[in-house]
């Protein structure tokens, strides 16, 4: 079965499915029952499911990842939404200290099977605390997956994969994206999905490795073309998985390129980016033709939205990263 | 929750009764400046939805039928006393002479909540839920050290944040260092799609006996029951006696903002069934049945209201967009060069295209 | 707070007492075992003390003062029960069956904590005040939806994780979601150097109606009014009553761990007070007085307590330290590329250590 | 007057001196009072200025730097104590959504003159929680500077500074060199002192640069004296500033070096280390001779005391990977 779907339907037909062939796992968070989330990712599955499948909790994020650790102690798998990028940050001491912690704590006795579904990043002419891109905070912690879909195909089987996955799992999904449509197949069987810690060539090049994840994906395809037309051909790899990075992915095609630019809404300063171009420098120090540079966010809070199209990387600014690689 | 709980002064019907604990006499209170505020906060409201609808505005907090808690409230304080909003709080922030430009702004996407709280004696609007509690407590523990005992602060949330950790951890500095400072909670009944019962199985003003202070709970459609309980609680704050939390006890009557579908999770009756108390209805009965405004005064406050609302939508209209660089503006005091690199190499590529012209 | 209001089912000074709320048979309760219990764990403690002292241990964090609190909810729980302890429940952890040396093992700093939660149904040590109230509320909403009504949860915490906000979020989610778990709060009167006050103006049982479910204060140094007390309110838990907070009344007799000198903060007069109504004292005086114990079981027990102090000192001292590379293991369940490929790395740069000799 | 302080001492020195002279000054947190907090850094101050100036506070660091940010707005220049590195946790959103961004958020009407000292890193044979290296979390915030003392005089002056700054500041003390003893002036003016956001060359030297902070610019003085018998001469950075980075400064360095190496505590992945090697790779493109190299934690949680001297970088790893610069 394939079929167009939006970004956000295409995670809630992932949530149906590990729903319904599991029944350990369980949907919690702010708004996720009758609602269906703000954002309608969760839109009928409390219909479907009931109550104590999809829960809608009290207004407390600490509390709904502190609670999602003990139900998963008791062997649940819980799937956490956090309402906005923004509202991670109560609930950081249990995420830091605690799920990503406990199996290595225990000695592996314990796993905490824990998706945090985090919808990120800008592009949406929202109020302050809601365009966030927190990436940084969960990859720096050890024990914690990190990963980020950028298209529907992608998010209807990475959801299922993260939720599969006995490790915690932050999971982005880049909310201006959640409208895009893409051809979805729901058929193929989960097995034989690019697994959850691969990156992945979405627009094979030459002259320049371009690296991205979520919402910038498809910004740097659309870059790609552009750079055609001026003669570059431009390699985009959508990362997919930010902790662990996919390196043999990565330095395989820069060792090809010689070039390589990162773009992330994130500010770049302690950013994927700078972990990135340190890990690649070091792989291909004899093949690089110029440093890794890097597009993203600046070092300030993120602006007011009439402000946002300045601060968010778009075509022109990922253009000119990639135009200035050629000038080493 | 009996009725003997629930402080009243103005019935729904607009009939004005008395409370022991609350003596409040009409000679008090300017009952028609109360009426005023009120339509005229509802006023811009409807105008910021509409700007909203018509893709002037990002969003909209919608106070509709919260009126007379906020101006209840933020008439009872004083103008040394300090607010702490939440992000629906319009009416206290009218109540502080803040131009409603400021707060269309916000939801503009033009600034992010442009203006001196410490000259307006109004804190920015606080978005992440609760946070506002400890900064508020933290200032009434300023107070405190200052030995400004004509000072106290108000601080406004919703019944959803009386879940989160931190509005907790306020409470409980507060009560440690009593501190001059009223925990003032609008219960709409929503979260968004949450209906109270995910958010405490009692009534929330019962959460303050626990941290070892008084809690209350007020009709938040009766503006001068806000308004009697709202200025004694502040009282006894400037007097030492330490925090203390009303709970309004009001309702959302509007989606939660611009961007919800109420139809999704409440049914209709309930709405309607609010109507009936409407805040500012009640008001206008009891000022016209005991003759203490005529219909002149109505259609004057109206025709304020219209040209309110006229002004607002000019001034919304009006507003430029912020100039790219300000995006750079007032992150460090001082320098920070990190920061400063970033502006000086964002500039030059703006530049770039300037002298370039549209070349790609 | 009246005496009325602390429950006591035996005097410190060994009287026997009856409370209607919490009937106890002396039939019901193996007080020996009680005192068995509590006497081997303070000598785990006493041990534990002096091995740190030796530089055996990294720091220690001892429950002296607090044998009762720990035993006697300890001893209440059923064997389905799960217990979520914070960083002090040796008492507790010897109740469920853990063997001292794996809470040597952790402050020794070989382990983090190193046993099977899910096994023992006793959770890891939690160190991040308050952290673990969360975990046990969702355990217990996990119990609700296996539909395990055999089973309850119960939570430890001090006297200052109360004004942790994660704390009141967990009091809040199990009101709402009436989960079977129930909190028990060891106020040993101080959080290190900070006494009550800094925590709560108003005794900390009280917190709990505030959140819509009852609280209780025991004496905590009274081994029977504990085991009564945890008993009703786990049968409560399981037969869907929901939660309930106890505060067990005690007093760190030690310092806050062995790196802390209380002489800098408390009276010495305070010690010598509660040292009167100690938790083991009381229970000896019954069992001699009323003639359930002689002079040869006391001595039984004593050298049974010498025999454990041997054994762990031993078992401490043999403790060896862990494998470098080990501090790879188990950060993932499944492989980590880059987490992967530092262990190789540092597995080769620890060979080339061997095969170099001690070339710098 | 100069005199050899500890560490721990020369801070309490300047917590004093800026008590002094100032009396919006403020201590708060938890154990600062009576017992001077763990690590006795407040020791005699609440004696000295008061309760109400300096405050053991409810057990609870989200209130702690929630009620700081109150007394801030209200004209007072709170000093708060996050009794160790792993409790900073629950404060995150207090600190990221609120205290980093509030000036911003006020187009520049508020100054949040806050300092939060850090107990950081490891190397004291702590339990869990208590070795960690929480900088990136912060660093990666913009409207927050951040610092890291390495010594007793070097404390001494940048706590002064942290206070008097209007910008608010996480002062990171690494906890395991508080009892280090150093000649400190407590004489010369503040005014004569190194600014906050600047590095200093430690040990001068040739062939590669050695950058750290915090507890390790003393391993990595020691190392550089053991290159030294081994006729290779490091120069060692303190890096001081975390953000702003002091790019100057490590640029001339490296441009005159060839050769680079970052170490730190916490874990690589992520880590400062990461950021400094992107921007020195495109900073000195055509001087380097060797990938920025990297010397730090493992990704994986701060492993149990008797392993961590594996863990930390010590005076071996970072000639390790001072020597691995010159393979290339
Ligand atoms: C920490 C945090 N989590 C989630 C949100 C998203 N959110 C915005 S408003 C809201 C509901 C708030 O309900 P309540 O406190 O009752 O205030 P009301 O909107 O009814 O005035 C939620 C969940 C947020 N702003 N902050
Ligand atoms: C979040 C957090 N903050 C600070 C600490 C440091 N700390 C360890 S124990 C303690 C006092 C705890 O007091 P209480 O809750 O009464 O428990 P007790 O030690 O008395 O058993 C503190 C502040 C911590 N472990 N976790
Ligand atoms: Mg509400
Ligand atoms: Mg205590």
């Amino acid at each position: 079965m394939t079929g167009k779907l939006t970004l956000s339907r295409a995670i809630n037909e992932g949530l149906r499915r590990a729903l319904e062939s599991d029944d350990k796992v369980m949907i919690m968070g702010e708004d996720v029952g009758k609602l269906g989330g703000v954002f309608r990712v969760t839109d009928g599955l409390q219909k479907d499911f009931g109550e104590h499948r999809v829960v809608d909790t009290p207004l407390a994020e600490s509390g709904i990842v502190g609670t999602a650790i003990g139900l998963a102690l008791r062997g649940y798998r819980p799937v956490c939404e956090i309402q906005f990028d923004g509202f991670v940050f109560p609930a950081t001491d249990q995420i830091v200290s605690q799920l990503a912690k406990m199996r290595y704590r225990s000695r592996g006795a314990v796993s905490l099977p824990v998706t945090i579904r985090i919808p990120f990043g800008g592009g949406i002419g929202a109020v302050e605390h809601h365009s966030e891109s927190p990436e940084m905070f969960f990859a720096h912690t050890a024990g914690l997956r990190v990963v980020a879909c950028s298209d529907a195909a992608e998010a209807f089987t990475m959801i299922q994969l993260a939720i599969e996955s006995e490790d915690p799992v932050i999971f982005l999904e880049p909310k201006r994206r959640y409208w895009d449509k893409a051809e979805v197949d729901t058929a193929t069987p989960l097995s034989g999905a690019l697994p959850l810690d691969k990156a992945r060539v979405v627009v094979p090049g030459d002259d320049v490795t371009l690296l991205s994840y979520g919402p910038l994906v498809r910004t740097c395809a659309e870059a790609a073309v552009a750079a055609r037309e001026d003669g570059r051909s431009v390699e985009v790899i959508d990362l997919r998985t930010l902790s662990p990075l996919d390196m043999p992915t990565i330095a395989e095609s820069v060792d090809k390129t010689g070039r390589c630019v990162v773009a992330h809404e994130a500010p770049v300063f302690g950013g994927l980016g700078g972990e990135i171009a340190a890990r690649v420098t070091e792989a291909c120090f004899y093949n690089l033709e110029a440093p890794v540079l890097r597009v993203g966010g600046f070092a300030t809070p993120y602006p007011p939205s009439r402000l946002e199209d300045h601060y968010l990387p778009d075509l022109d600014r990922i253009l000119d990263g990639v135009d200035r690689t050629f000038e080493f | 929750m009996t009725d003997s709980e629930l402080i009243q002064l103005l019935t729904p019907e607009g009939e004005r009764l008395a409370h022991p604990m609350y003596p409040l006499d009409d000679s008090e209170v300017d009952l028609k400046g109360l009426y005023r505020d009120m339509t005229l906060v509802r006023r811009v409201d409807t105008e910021a939805i509409s700007l909203q609808r018509q893709g002037e505005l990002g969003i909209w907090a919608s106070l509709l039928g919260q009126e007379a808690a906020q101006i209840g409230s933020g008439r009872a304080l004083a103008p040394a006393d300090m607010a702490f909003p939440s992000y629906r709080e319009h009416g206290v922030a009218w109540c502080r002479g803040l131009e409603p430009e400021k707060l269309i702004e916000l939801f503009r996407g033009v600034s992010h909540s442009g203006w001196d709280p410490a000259e307006r004696k109004f804190h920015l609007y606080t978005i992440v839920i609760g946070d506002q509690t400890l900064h508020a407590t933290g200032y009434a523990m300023g107070i405190q050290r200052d030995g400004a005992d004509d000072e106290a602060v108000i601080v406004y949330f919703g019944d959803g944040a009386t879940s989160q950790g931190d509005v907790s951890e306020a409470f409980n500095f507060a009560s440690v260092f009593n501190a001059p400072v009223v925990f003032f909670c609008q219960n709409n009944q929503w979260a968004i799609s949450e209906s109270n019962e995910r958010q405490t199985r009692v009534p929330l003003y019962q959460r303050a006996s626990g941290f070892g202070f008084p809690g209350v709970r007020v009709d938040g459609n009766d503006v001068l029951a806000c308004y009697a309980v709202t200025r004694q609680a502040l009282r006894a704050a400037r007097e030492g006696q330490g925090p203390s939390l009303i709970e309004a006890f009001t309702y959302r009557m509007g989606a939660h903002t611009t961007t919800d579908d109420p139809t999704r999770y409440r049914i209709a009756s309930e709405l309607e069934t609010w109507k009936l108390k409407d805040p500012i209805e009640r008001v206008r009965v009891y000022l016209a049945r005991s003759g203490q405004a005529d219909s002149g005064f109505f259609e004057k406050i109206s025709a304020e209201a219209d040209e309110l609302g006229a002004r607002i939508r000019e001034a919304c209209r009006a507003m430029p967009d912020p100039a790219p660089l300000s995006l750079f503006d007032h992150v460090y005091a001082g320098s920070h060069a990190i920061l400063d690199a970033e502006r000086e190499r964002f500039a030059a590529y703006l530049d770039s295209f300037e002298s370039e012209g549209a070349s790609r």
